[in-house]
């Protein structure tokens, strides 16, 4: 198990792809302006990483046209992705496809329908999302308030009309295809069917939307929320992953700032309180490294195990290497100029998405029979 | 030495003052002018400047008295850098003639200052700033960036501490100005901080003349003058004694107390926690209040503000963090230009980002607690590479 | 008020009185001394404490021969104690006294007796001790293991037999009455009637024992529990200052090793790790210190929110002093001949005692109105 | 350079071992001599002294088969210095003959060896250490004061760095030494510590003659050889993959499992945050063993070591809180000599003191952290007084 924990040398080279093109595409500068200009997402950017390199259909079946690669692969694209707080639907089209897959081998839906969509993500062709909040943790009972009425024109069964509201759903605004959780099943409903409001978020580089049915048509892709949870499960695994590489990037740059940075004609990485404040977090990070690759190898009972301690951890750590950042940045690092302030956003937003480390620490007490009294 | 006059003379003062000045028929200005002139503005300024060299411990209860009788004040908040940075500085080393010059239409508003201090390369380590002023004639000639100077923008004074000897070690080559914010060649420019708003400007100085008349202090002494503008800062921020869950506290208090769906169990322990480091907080303030009344301004304010920005820091986070979906949102990105800094009002997300400069602006927490460790503690300083060496030899 | 947070003249020559008999008579080496020998309380010291300046009888109104002074005064009597760890059974005998005074002014008791005992103490002839747990905090519904059966044979009403054991009592040893809480009422027991055994303490300078009662003798002394409660409050309120005092020393000691202790070269003092590190702790210090006076200082309602404050507060900084102290000692602070250990063992066990930082803040919820769900 | 046999190989010699040396009916010692002698010892070992040159991988398999067929093994925990510290030293330093001389009895337990680095003026600064050995015809003469020594009053043999020269920086004055526990001038007394045991000694050495045949590296080198030795014991305290909930962890998961009246809702989640914790090292250190498997022991280690006091000292430290009035009692005071650690039975008192211990010996965390910052982070070092000044010149 323990070789699990390290980087394969097809893994490395997938990131060292990854990782040139946002080199090119998505200097700082460029996410910076982006997050105030009317197209928040990079969809070329997307588009290259998506379809040249193969990054939306990684986890899609090769039969379907895919990587057929597992949440290892997915998780050192969301580390260069982190590193990159890069502004493209990644997360949540992984989600949306690991939900496809999970509906796709429950047998509790409609399994044509599932191999269409995922054929067509891998192939580029379509965007997906899950209409949940960005906020829900994978364990959590969902009840949304989306109300699902069948459709009696026609005479397909699967088919409906779906009613609600769902907000703070993320990466659905570049999304053809929206997955709906409601009323116990999930359906697919088309993204034009849907009015979609952009919700200005604290994390500018991870757009969010409300969303709004109103007697949307939408056909069932699974029944129960089996497949939802499975999905989240992943999504958290991976973004353990994001949150590991976002903190590798804020310590690599404080890095260089205070070696360079003079005060009292000394560089100010050179003052001990500094130093051993970046030696703890470098020691917070290797941790997260062995964690966040954990998460993605296990499996079954000990993934949720897994994925629990990694949300827990990774998202402390990505705060704090956020926040020292921002901090031994001085003034410039409170700066809108200086990109500090977009890893600041995005580590404490992912700290909340997909349930906060509480959360996942009250959780984990269930799993390992540490009860709260 | 005993105050020139009893408690009794001073609420007769007041009494007076606003007998002859109604403040419902009498303009502000006016108010604020006679205010000044009875020596009633700053009570322990000396007479002749606003005051009548009164203990400081007089002032609230004559704020108290202007204000039951509806008197406007100089609205102290807009005007603070003047008031609590710039009017000090004065005092202890203006001239008679700037004293008079300068003093009145500050306290009363008229002219509002700003400080020109830091600059990009000289953060904490501020004496190894590179503004330069070059002597010609009767002028200075100023050039260089300065650099998180609020209110720039409507000021129309500025104190500045630029190098006017590069050849002697940095502390030596410092010279502190009055700077005329409407001079050709100075230009202010907004710097927008990481909530979006840009309370802060950058100033950039391109051969501004100074008239040398508005020097204060010798040539070479900057850097002292620049200790008790500095002193001051740091006691304004330190004191006060405010109420049981005053401040950042109270907003994450009330939301726990009035959003049930927020609570979160795990949590309880850890608001608590920072609950009893509000009210810790709070208590020793309230001591350093009581002990200054008598006493002198010391290092103890250096440890309220370094409390004051760990707590806002972790209170907004922890909220952030119970608010869950909602704490993925913010209010507003618009680049705003606030006269003062509110954490009320604004967005959970924007309490958390902006509490992050507390623990920068007036002093990093770094240097804050190098200053409790050798000058509470005594311990020794850092070995200092910069002491001895000329300003331009220093590595940067 | 915030006057009341500074120490007043005579609070000072006090503390000057008690700390030069404690530095003449209360050095470390011989603390640690006698926590080996057979009698661990040093009893001449308290003899001189208690009679000569007068601590024993400090909270005991005039008219009984006492100083009728207030918390404040126990409590710079507290801090100085706390800075020597002295062996003596100052807490305990204070618990007991408020205990008394409290009985006597509820009404619901004997007041004769409390006006007795208090006046002995006062004279020194006797010590006092509460027989309940040193772990108890104010807050808790005290429930013990020691029952009552009236005794027939007399015909005072107010006699009666006790049975039951107590555990972890502090100060009980040296004392000559025992303050017995059972069955909802509190007695007067002579100590000579119960088994005392030792306990092997964490803190070798705070005796603990355990009480066995077997149908020892008892008068009543207050019906109800509410001086025990009040009692118990004026203890941690004064236990506050206790652990102020040790952190204080803590610091000192601390401080002034880094100042003389070189490595590479220079005083271990002058890395910005140590400096910054030890800077928090004068700044946690110096909160304690507010809050601690503030806990003695206040009544009522408002006391019961300040004690909670103090001992969340102060408990955590004492062990906090307690514990870099030991750390930046280093090899040397580690070992039995150094008196670092004496403070962290006393700083965790004050910590315990009269209820843990984490039940101090449960309490202060409820009080505040901050319920946990 | 390929292992000179195979795997299948390997596995013939242990067979071949068993069957001609049965450990039901072979003494203990002479088959560990018989062990050592077939190069079965330490495999990665040269031939001739114990090993076969292998690769380290393979030595866990060996273990295996030699405890599967019962045979006794050299109780690796009572000569760990030996092992760990010692022999790699001689190995990497010591003459031919030194190398006969006394990795035999090392490895089969015979002689226990002891560790004299540490003085009590010189503890995180080794090399400031003030144990002079003056050059005397064929030997040396050995006087100071050594500290924190484990096993110093069972060892025969000791490992020592002593100063040669006073005259020079100090890095460049010190030798490295073996040192026979049982000559003349040895004096070993107990070091209490503040659990109440004497894990250590201190070591006076007076007038100590030691050969110049027992010197390992040469005249001045001490300081290099000593590098080699203290990196193998860095690597030996970080490593390993234990399983879940190991250690500190594991005692406190089962008090609150085995004792609900101790559960503190309050605390749990302060629980469960030591438990992410601990996995999160666990996690960590198995990442690390498969790293290493491979390369080199690095920098990591320290990380290990480090994170691991911290956990222990947080464990314990909550252990005490959640047992209440459990935790102001203690089991014994008594001073005893324990061979090993152990943290489990004894009381919780005990695991909170003794952990107190994991950020000083062995490098304090402090060190650990300038380790990782200055070698992993590549950030500059403190400024250095005492690099270019004579040893004898330093402040102390």
């Amino acid at each position: 198990m323990s070789e699990a924990l390290l980087y394969s040398e097809p893994e490395e080279e997938l990131r060292a792809a990854v990782a040139d093109l946002l080199a090119d595409r998505a200097a700082w500068a460029s996410v910076l302006a982006r997050t105030e200009s009317a197209e928040p997402y990079d969809t070329e950017l997307w588009k290259t990483l998506g379809g040249g390199i193969g990054v939306a259909g990684l986890l899609v079946p090769e039969e379907l046209g895919g990587a057929g690669a597992s949440l290892r692969e997915a998780a050192v694209v969301a580390e260069e992705l982190g590193k990159a707080v890069a502004p493209v639907p990644f997360l949540g089209s992984l989600t949306a496809t690991a939900l496809l897959l999970a509906a796709r081998e429950s047998g509790n839906g409609t399994a044509a329908l599932a191999d269409d969509l995922l054929r067509r993500i891998a192939a580029g062709e379509q965007t997906a999302a899950v209409a949940i909040p960005f906020s829900r943790s994978p364990d959590t009972t969902y009840r949304g308030r989306v109300s699902v009425t069948p459709w009696p024109p026609r005479e397909d069964p699967h088919e409906a009309r779906l009613t609600g509201r769902v907000t703070s759903v993320a990466d659905a605004l570049p999304a053809d295809v929206l997955l709906v959780p409601a009323d116990g099943s999930i359906y697919v409903v088309r993204a034009a069917d849907a009015q979609r409001t952009p919700v200005t978020t604290l994390d500018m580089t991870q757009v969010l939307c409300d969303i709004e049915f109103d007697d949307a048509p939408g056909q069932i892709l699974a029944i129960g929320y089996a497949p939802l949870a499975q999905a989240l499960l992943s999504a958290a695994a991976v973004l353990a992953s994001e949150q590991l590489g976002l903190a590798e990037q804020c310590l690599k740059t404080t890095v260089e700032y205070v070696k360079t940075r003079h005060q009292f004609g000394r560089a100010v990485g050179s003052y001990q309180g500094l130093k051993h404040r970046l030696a703890q977090l470098w020691v917070q990070i290797a941790q997260a490294r062995a964690v966040a690759r954990y998460a993605v190898s296990s499996s079954g009972d000990e993934q949720v195990i897994a994925v629990a301690v990694a949300q827990a951890h990774c998202s402390a750590v990505a705060v704090q290497a956020a926040e020292e950042c921002v901090q031994m940045h001085g003034g410039i690092g409170f700066t809108w100029e200086h990109p500090a302030h977009l890893y600041l956003k995005r580590a404490k937003s992912a700290s909340i998405a997909l349930g906060s480390p509480a959360r996942h620490r009250r959780r984990l007490a269930e799993l390992v029979d540490l009860p709260a009294s | 030495m005993p105050p020139l006059i009893t408690q009794h003379d001073l609420e007769n003062r007041i009494q007076d003052l606003l007998a002859a000045h109604d403040p419902g028929t009498t303009s502000r200005l006016d108010f604020l002018h006679a205010r000044f002139d009875a020596g009633l503005a700053w009570l322990h300024y000396p007479p002749g400047l606003g005051g009548l060299g009164l203990p400081r411990g007089l002032q609230p209860a004559a704020e108290k008295a202007f204000a039951a009788a509806g008197a406007p004040d100089n609205e102290p908040q807009r005007i603070g850098i003047g008031l609590g940075m710039a009017a000090p500085t004065i005092l202890g080393f203006g001239s008679d003639e700037q004293k008079q010059r300068w003093l009145r239409p500050l306290w009363c508003g008229e002219q509002v200052w700003c400080q020109l201090f830091s600059e990009p390369g000289a953060g904490s380590d501020l004496a190894a700033l590179a503004t330069r002023a070059v002597r010609d004639g009767e002028d200075w000639v100023v050039n260089g960036q300065k650099v998180w100077t609020s209110m720039a923008h409507e000021a129309r004074w500025a104190i500045l501490v630029a190098r006017t000897d590069p050849d002697v070690p940095k502390h030596q080559g410092l010279t502190y100005f009055v700077l005329d914010m409407s001079a050709p060649g100075v230009e202010v420019r907004p710097l927008r901080q990481l909530t979006g708003e840009a309370e802060f400007n950058e100033v950039f100085l391109t051969d501004v003349r100074v008239p040398d008349s508005q020097r204060l202090g010798a040539v070479g002494e900057g850097w002292k003058v620049a200790q008790t503008t500095l002193m001051n800062e740091r006691v304004a921020i330190g004191g006060g004694a405010a109420p049981r869950e005053s401040g950042m506290i109270g907003v994450l208090a009330s939301a726990w107390r009035e959003q049930p769906e927020v609570r979160d169990p795990a949590l309880h322990d850890r608001l608590l926690t920072l609950w009893v480091a509000a009210e810790a907080a709070r208590l020793t303030a309230m001591r350093l209040s009581a002990q200054l009344a008598a006493g002198q301004p010391g290092p103890e304010g250096s440890a309220a503000k370094y409390a004051f920005a760990s707590l806002n820091q972790q209170i907004s986070s922890l909220e952030l963090e119970l608010l869950g979906e909602q704490g993925l949102r913010y209010d507003d990105w618009t680049m705003r230009r606030p006269e003062t800094v509110s954490f009320v009002g604004r967005s959970p997300g924007y309490r958390y980002l902006r509490a992050k400069g507390n623990s920068i602006e007036g002093g990093t927490s770094e240097i804050l607690l190098n200053i409790i460790a050798e000058r509470v503690l005594g311990l020794p300083g850092e070995i200092r590479v910069d002491k001895d060496v000329a300003w331009k030899d220093l590595p940067r």
